[in-house]
């Protein structure tokens, strides 16, 4: 058991510290946030042909850098201190999870090759319209055909599926409810019968889209693993995803906690700085332990996201561990974001202050792939032994 | 102690209702529900003539006492009347300064010179007012004023220069009231004046602040060496303190009512919302809406109580001391629970680049209300120190 | 509308303090609490013969003294700030109620004279074992038969049963669920055909008993109204003790908080009042937050009462307005009495100082009637207009 | 970053469960789950017996080094040693200060002389220690310490006088380490000396503490010119501060991990009762006790990583310096649910006059877990200063 960085994981965390700090800089991310695409093509190019982020856990038969899920974690949590604003969580969160969790050889040799070296951008598609995620909310059905089978119905809410190449797609043999009759589907975002409507988003750093079916045909080639069964499936790519952005969140509450930190040290009010006030510093202190506490919830599901993705003995802890990481996590980024807010007083009310980017970010945060309440009831069906 | 209203209040109650239902139309129509807090820079032009047209119908300072050119209404009748203006939807006042702050002081404080000058002005809608307190240097801490006024016995005027900032309707307003320094040599709430300063002059120069909803409602304002008449210092040089913090008692009165109605609005809002996407089967949201609902019904009845303990003078009870503090927290939580309640949908905006839907506005303003007008942590001080009579911090300054 | 106390109620509320200070102080409480029965007898003699508090809000026609609920609920406030052990709020806030509300002239006629003349204690019980309140958990059966009604089962929580002269019971006629088939019954705690047992108790300022009913005969005497349709007239005695129970709280709220700036102005650390750092000045704001919102919820509350008990305009607000009460004076109450003993430090943990009295009522209130949880669920009821 | 254990480590474990199965019955079966935090004062000469029973396992000090007589386990073996030992209900330890406390600090600072006199009573199970640290004008501010001692050069010892508080085992252990001023004039942290002071003697006496359970674990200790031969000295004169905060890192070592092992048994309990009285359908409790679960989980993960950032020199990092923070806040609020689950239950107490039921003793002890080893404002004026760098309070005194 040792649960702490090793030497090369701190070289991983320090040179994507020193990277996106000259990449993705406030200026950066206020000038990317305000583009039609939401995002720097020329830096999401540089981050995937140069850095190539997005191999982190891919495994080298797969032309990946065969890393594990702490080391993708660790890029993830930089991201999250930077906002950084790329289509990097849908392409390797959602999309590259998808793929090594429910794609053929076929489509693993043929997307993860252009993945790797084209930067081809993915995205996945779940939920319909409505508060949930997850198999109970998928809504878009699917029929099968002679040639294969028909998608028709709304995907609400799809993280990057305006700029996407190729969008992973959950849908439901018509008919079926709650886990049955899933089938996931991969095909490029130019198919005709895919409409995509960008959305305007409150957290300009992170864009989602509506996408909507109208008799969208797909063939074998499209047809992802267990289609009709792969409500597991499923789930297992939204616990990957969620653990990914736990790591982003806990990169949103340990950044707003070190913005403040510099803040209230230097503001002085009744002649002296406001950081020695203990009500602010009591409030810096539970940022503190919520930041930390974040930490060890988001790397220990990391460490049980690589033994899901290698079948390891501790790989039936996924849901658990995922849970606990978003459950936390996402509470932990909004409430420190929150108060970071409150204790920049008015400067952090600004536009031209950083904080509102982090509030926004982690508000955002807090309702993709559920949120907390959701997450614990999920611990409490597992704790009372209700789950299969 | 008895609840429920005359039937005369009641009677006053259609009269009013009445009115707003024949006057909120037309060229109104659309400002209805508009111009509040998070959204005081929607339909400025429409909201000054509705001003106007309130002033026409005589519903401006209300609770005035009669010789001060008001209609001396009773309590119940004023409370009566901000909830129908709210249930009515009537638009943000722009005069809300002028009416519920001005006024009252100047008839408190004023001379009989400033009375005649200036309740004409915000009775007939025509004159609007700002309020020059907070600085950069002095948010928090009030007394740490740094803008200067000297006195020119030549021309008898005081010259004034200085940097105010959290002004609302500062580009709108015809008038501020400014809290400088008329002491150079004094520190703290010592050696203050309060001024009434016309906007209109070279010598100030405003500038609105870009708020992280993207939109302005205050700004800053920089005075260099405004002119004010002596006539327009209220009270003596070195009162101005005192005069402040009589000023801020009136923040807590009847309008506080009007307020809550607003809130009531908003949470129906959003539980329209939860009906719609069904956020009314999740028990968490339940018990949060549950609580939303508690804690403004538990609101009326603090303010209720306030009013009844004669709060007319500005004077704090206990219940007063709380409201800021409490109203603050709700109003954040009400915020929070909106995005909540919408879920996956809270993040859709209106429109692009940046227009934001009023639940979004609600989350994202409420941030501040916990900050202007003195932050939590001053309020729980200022409780802890006057309710309680808890020991003061050590003070290195002021 | 005027929300502030008459004369006459400032005067209550000064003069019942002064006889708690006389009667309840901490030797007394600590003395009675002590006692097999809970309560000091000699105590409770003075305050139904002398004091004659029972009667304050029994209408004139019934020997009371014809005053409000108002008036009731500030001399419960005072109970709760002095931690009053006695049977005042069995006999009161449900017995007496129950009997107003629910009981026929003959037993108002007989039982209220006794209660005004002879000082007589009245309890109620009616929730069965388990975590519920109300008609839903009522769980003792009657049958019909040729002389009158025969109940059995168990009542778990019955505050007082053990020294109460009178009880009112609450059964279901047999197979009935819910709301359905509630009957009300009066009968002499000596009653063959009932067993109690005193429970020793957390709080041992408050005492409940468990009560047993064993093929327990009942003639159309010990029959109160609307029999096999009470279920709304209970939960109008339910509410109305929460009312009073609420009041209660509100006491201990402000209680606890006068306790504890008492402490923090004397105890130094660092050479300096402990009450003189913001951390604590600031719970203590919190503090005295709760406990204004406390009482203004307490004595809207008790205008309502009386409009329920009077069929006022404003009678149908009784359940709203009872739940708004308790969900947040239940919570002010434990709240400020767990604050108070961590702002005590070492000593609140110690038996001597009072706090821990004042936490365990506390806590132990918070469960009487239903939890804060039960009010808000069903606030949330009547606010989506979920309830009849 | 690994999870899990290699397979000597499963082997071990196999080992000391195998141990315990055979060990912990018979006389001792009935104190298997006793004697922790809130239930000290239970089984204490069972208890004692018990530790001795540990000793001739060789299960004492095992991740103390070979030279100084311990086992020196890895960091793996201790973690699955106090994991075992509290999932078998291994009763409260007697010796848990003296070789969770005395024996590293005498290892770190201690004269040879004082390891060879003091570390085998630990080992043995024979002498047990308390700690002499709180008074009552210090408690939060233990620089404020006034117990005084005083150097006879002619019997070449010290002379203690004093008043400690909060000491638990202190009418049972044989042994108190005693912090003391050795230089009268001096203030603050500075002129502290660390005593080893034996209890059997006339000029000690022990008064035990009623607490809010109604029983009594901590006693308050008079020391009346208590005597201290000079090498019972830690260190020198002065280094008493120094060597204090060291001994109190060792408290943040492997032995929470154990800790956590006791929480998660309350737990359990709780689930239990949940599931027994139907508490598992309310969606509010639902909600807590899985906040309790994911609390717990990463209570475990925080000392994983302290552990792991080699932790047994005493050192804090980050992730030590909340922890005391947060597993106070939690098993608070573990023994409120545990009330709320009970519901109208938790009232009734398992026998008159006063004896309470476990979980309610849980509930109630857990109320001090934010107060002693420093209250939670303490925790967190040492994280903000020292993890954050934020600036100290302004200090009257010391």
């Amino acid at each position: 058991m040792d649960f702490s960085f090793s030497e090369n994981q701190q070289i991983i965390a320090e040179s994507a510290a020193d990277y996106l700090a000259k990449v993705s800089g406030t200026a950066a991310v206020r000038a990317a946030m305000e583009t039609p695409g939401g995002f720097d093509v020329a830096t999401w190019q540089d981050i995937s042909s140069e850095m190539c982020w997005q191999l982190t856990h891919i495994p080298e038969a797969h032309d990946g850098l065969g890393l594990g899920y702490v080391e993708l974690c660790i890029l993830l949590e930089q991201m999250g201190r930077n906002l950084l604003c790329a289509p990097f969580f849908s392409t390797v969160c959602l999309g590259v999870n998808a793929l090594l969790l429910a794609g053929t050889d076929e489509q693993k040799h043929h997307l993860l090759k252009a993945v790797a070296q084209d930067g081809t951008r993915l995205a996945m598609a779940c939920a319909g319209p409505g508060r949930h995620w997850g198999n109970e909310a998928v809504t878009v059905e699917y029929e099968t055909t002679s040639s294969g089978v028909l998608l028709n119905g709304v995907y609400a809410h799809v993280i990057d599926g305006q700029t996407a190449d190729y969008i992973v797609l959950a849908a439901r043999r018509a008919g079926t409810r709650g886990n049955q009759g899933i089938g996931l589907f991969v095909v490029a975002a130019d198919h005709a019968g895919i409409q995509r409507e960008a959305l305007p988003c409150m957290d300009q750093t992170r864009r989602q889209a509506r996408i909507s079916c109208t008799n969208l045909e797909l063939d074998a080639e499209a047809t992802m693993r267990n289609v009709g069964h792969a409500g597991p499936l499923l789930e297992q790519v939204l616990s990957l995803a969620s653990i990914g952005m736990a790591a982003e969140q806990l990169g949103v509450a340990e950044k707003v906690l070190e913005l403040t930190v510099d803040y209230i040290k230097e503001r002085k009010q009744f002649g002296r700085p406001v950081g020695s006030f203990q009500a602010l510093k009591h409030k810096a202190a539970d940022m503190l332990l919520q930041a930390e506490s974040a930490r060890s919830a988001v790397y220990y599901a990391a460490c049980i996201a690589d033994e899901a993705l290698r079948s390891g003995p501790l790989a039936s802890e996924l849901h658990e561990s995922a849970s606990i990481a978003r459950a936390y996590c996402s509470d932990a980024a909004f409430v420190n974001a929150a108060e970071a807010l409150q204790m920049h007083g008015g400067a952090g009310f600004t536009w031209d202050f950083d904080v509102h980017l982090y509030l926004k970010r982690a508000k955002a945060s807090q309702h993709y792939f559920g949120d907390g309440a959701w997450h614990r009831e999920r611990i409490a069906r597992i704790l009372l032994g209700e789950t299969a | 102690m008895k609840l429920g209203f005359t039937s005369t209040d009641e009677a006053f109650r259609d009269e009013i209702a009445g009115w707003l239902a024949e006057h909120l139309l037309g060229e109104f129509e659309h400002i209805r529900y508009r111009g509040g807090p998070g959204d005081e820079h929607a339909y400025f032009r429409e909201r000054r003539a509705w001003e106007q047209a309130m002033a026409a119908g005589g519903w401006i300072g209300v609770g005035w006492p009669e010789d001060m050119g008001g209609r001396g209404y009773s309590l119940e009748q004023q409370v009566i009347f901000h909830e129908e203006y709210a249930r009515a939807g009537g638009p943000g006042r722009v005069g809300h300064i002028g009416e519920g702050l001005v006024g009252p002081i100047l008839i408190t404080h004023g001379s009989r010179w400033q009375q005649q000058r200036f309740l004409p002005g915000i009775l007939s809608g025509e004159e609007l007012w700002c309020q020059g307190y907070s600085e950069p240097g002095a948010g928090s801490d009030l007394s740490n004023i740094s803008t200067r006024a000297v006195y020119d016995a030549g021309k008898d005027n005081w010259s004034i220069t200085g940097h105010k900032t959290w002004t609302s309707l500062a580009h709108e307003a015809e008038w501020c009231f400014v809290l400088a320094r008329t002491d150079p040599a004094s520190r703290g709430r010592h050696g203050l004046g309060f001024f009434l300063v016309e906007m209109q002059q070279r010598a100030i120069t405003v500038r609105p602040i870009m708020q992280l909803t993207g939109t302005s409602e205050f700004n800053e304002v920089f005075l260099d060496q405004a002119i004010c008449a002596s006539e327009q210092l209220v009270g003596e040089p070195g009162q101005g303190w005192e005069i402040a913090m009589a000023l801020l008692g009136f923040e807590r009165g009847v309008s506080t009512l009007g307020q809550q109605m607003m809130f009531q609005n908003q949470l129906n809002q959003i539980i329209t919302v939860a009906r719609r996407n069904g956020a009314t089967a999740d028990s968490q949201i339940r018990q949060r809406l549950a609580q939303a609902h508690i804690g403004l019904k538990i609101m009326r009845y603090n303010a209720m109580r306030t009013l009844s303990g004669n709060m007319v003078d500005g004077s704090l009870n206990r219940a007063a001391m709380i409201s800021k503090l409490y109203w603050s927290i709700w109003h954040r939580e009400l915020g929070n629970l909106a995005m909540d309640v919408l879920g996956p949908e809270a993040e859709v905006a209106a429109a692009q680049p940046y227009e934001l839907t009023p639940l979004q506005s609600l989350f994202l303003f409420t941030r501040a209300d916990t900050i202007y007008g003195g932050t939590n942590q001053i309020q729980r001080n200022i409780i802890a120190e006057r309710s309680l009579g808890l020991p003061r911090e050590p003070r290195m300054t002021g």
